[in-house]
């Protein structure tokens, strides 16, 4: 499956965030998306999630586009915005729970535990995430992402408020997952310092 | 699918019953008002066994109305609402859970507390079990109809008293059925006929709701 | 037909409808004051007064084509945000927003002459009776629907959560009706809203109906006006307005 | 014509419902010339963003 963007454009407050734009992400490839604030890297990557509907162009996922697929399209995607869709009364394990059962996913109370424990989080984890800092539950969210295991990852600024420790072993998560096939598209205003990727591709924005 | 409808439900539910606050304002809220009001009209004991069922009635509306604003107000800041939308189940099927559970933890504890309500404001208790019997069937209504609401006013910031407005037409049908049915009781005839009707409005709003509220929802999302 | 409905498409540009519009405005206007002029003197004038009202019947004539504008205003608006919610055709929810404000005009018209016209002839001001209910909920649909619109800053999402809201309110205006209308009729019998139903005089009815297609008229002129400029200021950038503007200016 | 005038007469008087109509008579109509120069008022303002604009 190839992720492919034909002359995507998106319109905002009375012009154009970007026009034209094309370009395609098949599977071991990274996608980083750059710019300044306000130069539509949230907006690109809502589109490419399907929560946005562009005002031009396409996104195709294998041969069709991403709105004629979607049920098959979620299953095989997921996405991290800004925020990070925890409950903030629920505990981390609840909260990955819940997020495996709405993908379709079973639920290893184990794996689960295994991964919240590589990111020194087991001892948080059957306590409410209201009580986590706000790097804390960006974390236990990437958790969810890394259990889910799907092949395309979408992220937005998936770094901030992560200490430099996290970075690096997220980071080493993202090669270990473009070995296996997987396709991740990042926006990010940073660069990727720790990854040395032949396959990654660069788009800037504005 | 029930699978992740339960999921969607129970996870709400332990949201709303871990925070007190949450659940338990709104059920004050609606017993000060109606003390008030007895306290108000405590000495004409005919005069409130007359109106008690409307005071009831619109006391239970007014909480619905204060509690509306909050059914998607966190799992926006949460990001809540950007997943349940990525999911590859319908997203009215999880709205209806979600609904669900709403109903439970806002319309079920006052219901819960009816009989004592209807003692302090001098109810018999035929008319508390009716009473009870139409709010059971009229709340999913108020509860769907709310949700809309929500969903309607979702990107506002403070919606506030411009949600009263929004909803009070759709909350008319409900209060007059309901209001008409004690009426009726009061002439001694079992009001069967506004019964079903309340059901019907019920069942209704259950079934066209949770997809106009996930065409809103959806359009929001974009936004 | 399908010559009908290819003219149709063909008006469906905003740039088109905006002359459509503009052509047809004259003539709305100019049968609107006709029928208006003789729905006013054959109602004060030449129709005799009511048998049972005396000259009281005679705010019928503003009353009812109040009314029944402001119900058949709704009932377009939900036509047109059904064509804009299933085709998502931007011209149907301008046309559906433009006309709103007009509604709702008619709507606190026919409240009030209705109140008014209720003080002599029931003794009250006010009664909460099926049509004095439907009719007030109405008003707070309108006001719901153009808050609502107004309230979110992104354009295109007010305009389908207003339409979705039109939709809404058009299935709740008739159970509210006719919840009332059972209500009364089982708790007190129908004692209000029967009187004054017997055949009507040609000479009382030729007035009403005219009055009745002169505010149809007035309404689908201002209308002409109010989506003109709707559709100005949603094409604000386009180049066809620049064109527009320049021409305007050059003969100025 | 004399009918007419008959008609006239009463409404002269109009038996008792004079205040009534002229009250809801001028409701009306000040509510559609309300619309009319709200209506007017937007188009021009409009039209004088637009020359100034371009």
């Amino acid at each position: 499956m190839i992720l492919n963007v034909k002359r995507l454009a998106c319109y905002k407050g009375n012009k154009y965030l970007f026009r034209d734009l094309n370009f395609s992400v098949s599977p071991g490839q990274l996608l980083l998306i750059q710019g300044q604030n306000g130069s539509g890297k949230s907006s690109l990557l809502k589109i490419l999630a399907g929560l946005s509907v562009p005002e031009k162009g396409k996104v195709y996922w294998g041969s069709d586009t991403i709105w004629k697929q979607r049920d098959k399209y979620c299953n095989q995607m997921s996405f991290l915005g800004h925020k990070e869709g925890m409950k903030r009364n629920l505990t981390p394990i609840e909260n990955i729970r819940d997020l495996l059962i709405m993908a379709e996913l079973p639920t290893h109370e184990e794996k689960m535990k295994q991964i919240l424990a590589a990111v020194q989080l087991q001892a948080h984890a059957h306590y409410p995430c209201y009580q986590l800092s706000q790097g804390q539950r960006r974390k236990v969210a990437l958790c969810a992402l890394l259990v889910k295991q799907k092949p395309l990852w979408l992220l937005d600024e998936p770094f901030t408020a992560l200490d430099k420790e996290s970075i690096y072993h997220l980071q080493q998560r993202f090669i270990e997952h473009l070995r296996q096939n997987g396709m991740i598209v990042i926006a990010s205003h940073t660069a990727l310092d720790f990854i040395d990727l032949n396959d990654m591709i660069t788009i800037v924005l504005g | 699918m029930l699978k992740v409808f339960c999921r969607c439900f129970f996870s709400d539910l332990y949201v709303v019953f871990r925070s007190t606050r949450e659940w338990l304002s709104p059920v004050l809220f609606f017993m000060i008002f109606v003390a008030l009001f007895g306290i108000g009209l405590g000495f004409d004991g005919q005069q409130l066994i007359q109106i008690s069922p409307m005071i009831i009635w619109v006391a239970f509306l007014l909480t619905s109305l204060f509690t509306t604003e909050s059914i998607f107000r966190a799992d926006l800041e949460e990001g809540i609402l950007e997943q349940l939308a990525l999911s590859p189940y319908p997203l009215w099927w999880l709205l209806l859970a979600k609904s669900f559970a709403f109903w439970i933890a806002s319309s079920l504890p006052l219901m819960l507390l009816m009989p004592f309500v209807g003692i302090m404001m001098q109810l018999p208790v035929k008319e508390i079990i009716l009473l009870v019997v139409t709010l059971f069937l009229g709340s999913p209504a108020i509860t769907m109809v709310g949700v809309l609401g929500a969903t309607l006013t979702i990107t506002l910031p403070r919606s506030g008293i411009f949600l009263g407005i929004l909803l009070l037409p759709l909350y008319v049908p409900i209060l007059i059925l309901g209001q008409s049915a004690i009426i009726n009781l009061f002439s001694q005839t079992l009001p069967l006929f506004q019964i079903a009707l309340l059901g019907a409005i019920s069942l209704l709003c259950i079934t066209l709701i949770p997809h106009a509220a996930a065409a809103a929802l959806k359009t929001a999302m974009n936004e | 037909m399908s010559h009908f409905i290819q003219y149709l498409i063909h008006l469906g540009t905003p740039r088109r409808f905006y002359h459509f519009c503009g052509k047809l405005f004259p003539w709305f206007m100019g049968f609107s004051f006709i029928a208006m002029a003789y729905g006013l003197i054959g109602g004060l004038f030449l129709a005799p007064a009511d048998y049972q009202q005396g000259d009281g019947f005679r705010i019928i004539y503003v009353h009812v084509p109040c009314a029944f504008l402001s119900m058949f205003i709704y009932m377009t608006m939900v036509i047109f945000s059904t064509i804009f919610l299933i085709w998502r055709i931007k011209l149907a929810d301008l046309i559906a927003y433009s006309i709103a404000p007009v509604g709702a005009v008619f709507t606190l018209c026919a409240l009030l002459t209705g109140s008014i016209w209720g003080k002599p002839m029931w003794g009250t001001w006010w009664i909460w009776d099926a049509r004095l209910t439907s009719e007030l909920i109405l008003l707070f649909l309108y006001l719901g629907y153009l808050g609502l619109y107004q309230a979110i800053t992104e354009k295109k999402l007010a305009a389908r959560m207003c339409a979705i809201l039109a939709v809404v309110g058009a299935i709740d205006i008739p159970i509210i009706h006719y919840s009332v209308y059972w209500w009364n009729t089982l708790h007190q019998g129908a004692t209000i809203s029967q009187w004054g139903k017997p055949a009507i005089d040609m000479t009382m009815l030729k007035p009403l109906l005219s009055m009745i297609t002169g505010f149809a008229l007035y309404t689908m002129a201002i209308s002409c006006i109010r989506i003109r400029t709707e559709i100005l200021q949603r094409d604000f950038k386009l180049k066809w307005v620049n064109v527009l503007v320049k021409k305007i200016n050059e003969r100025h | 014509m004399k009918g007419i005038k008959d008609n006239m007469m009463s409404i002269d008087g109009m038996g008792g419902y004079g205040s009534y109509i002229i009250a809801s008579y001028s409701i009306v109509f000040l509510g559609l010339a309300l619309i009319w120069i709200r209506s007017i008022q937007k188009a021009k303002r409009l039209q004088i963003e637009l020359r100034e604009e371009k």
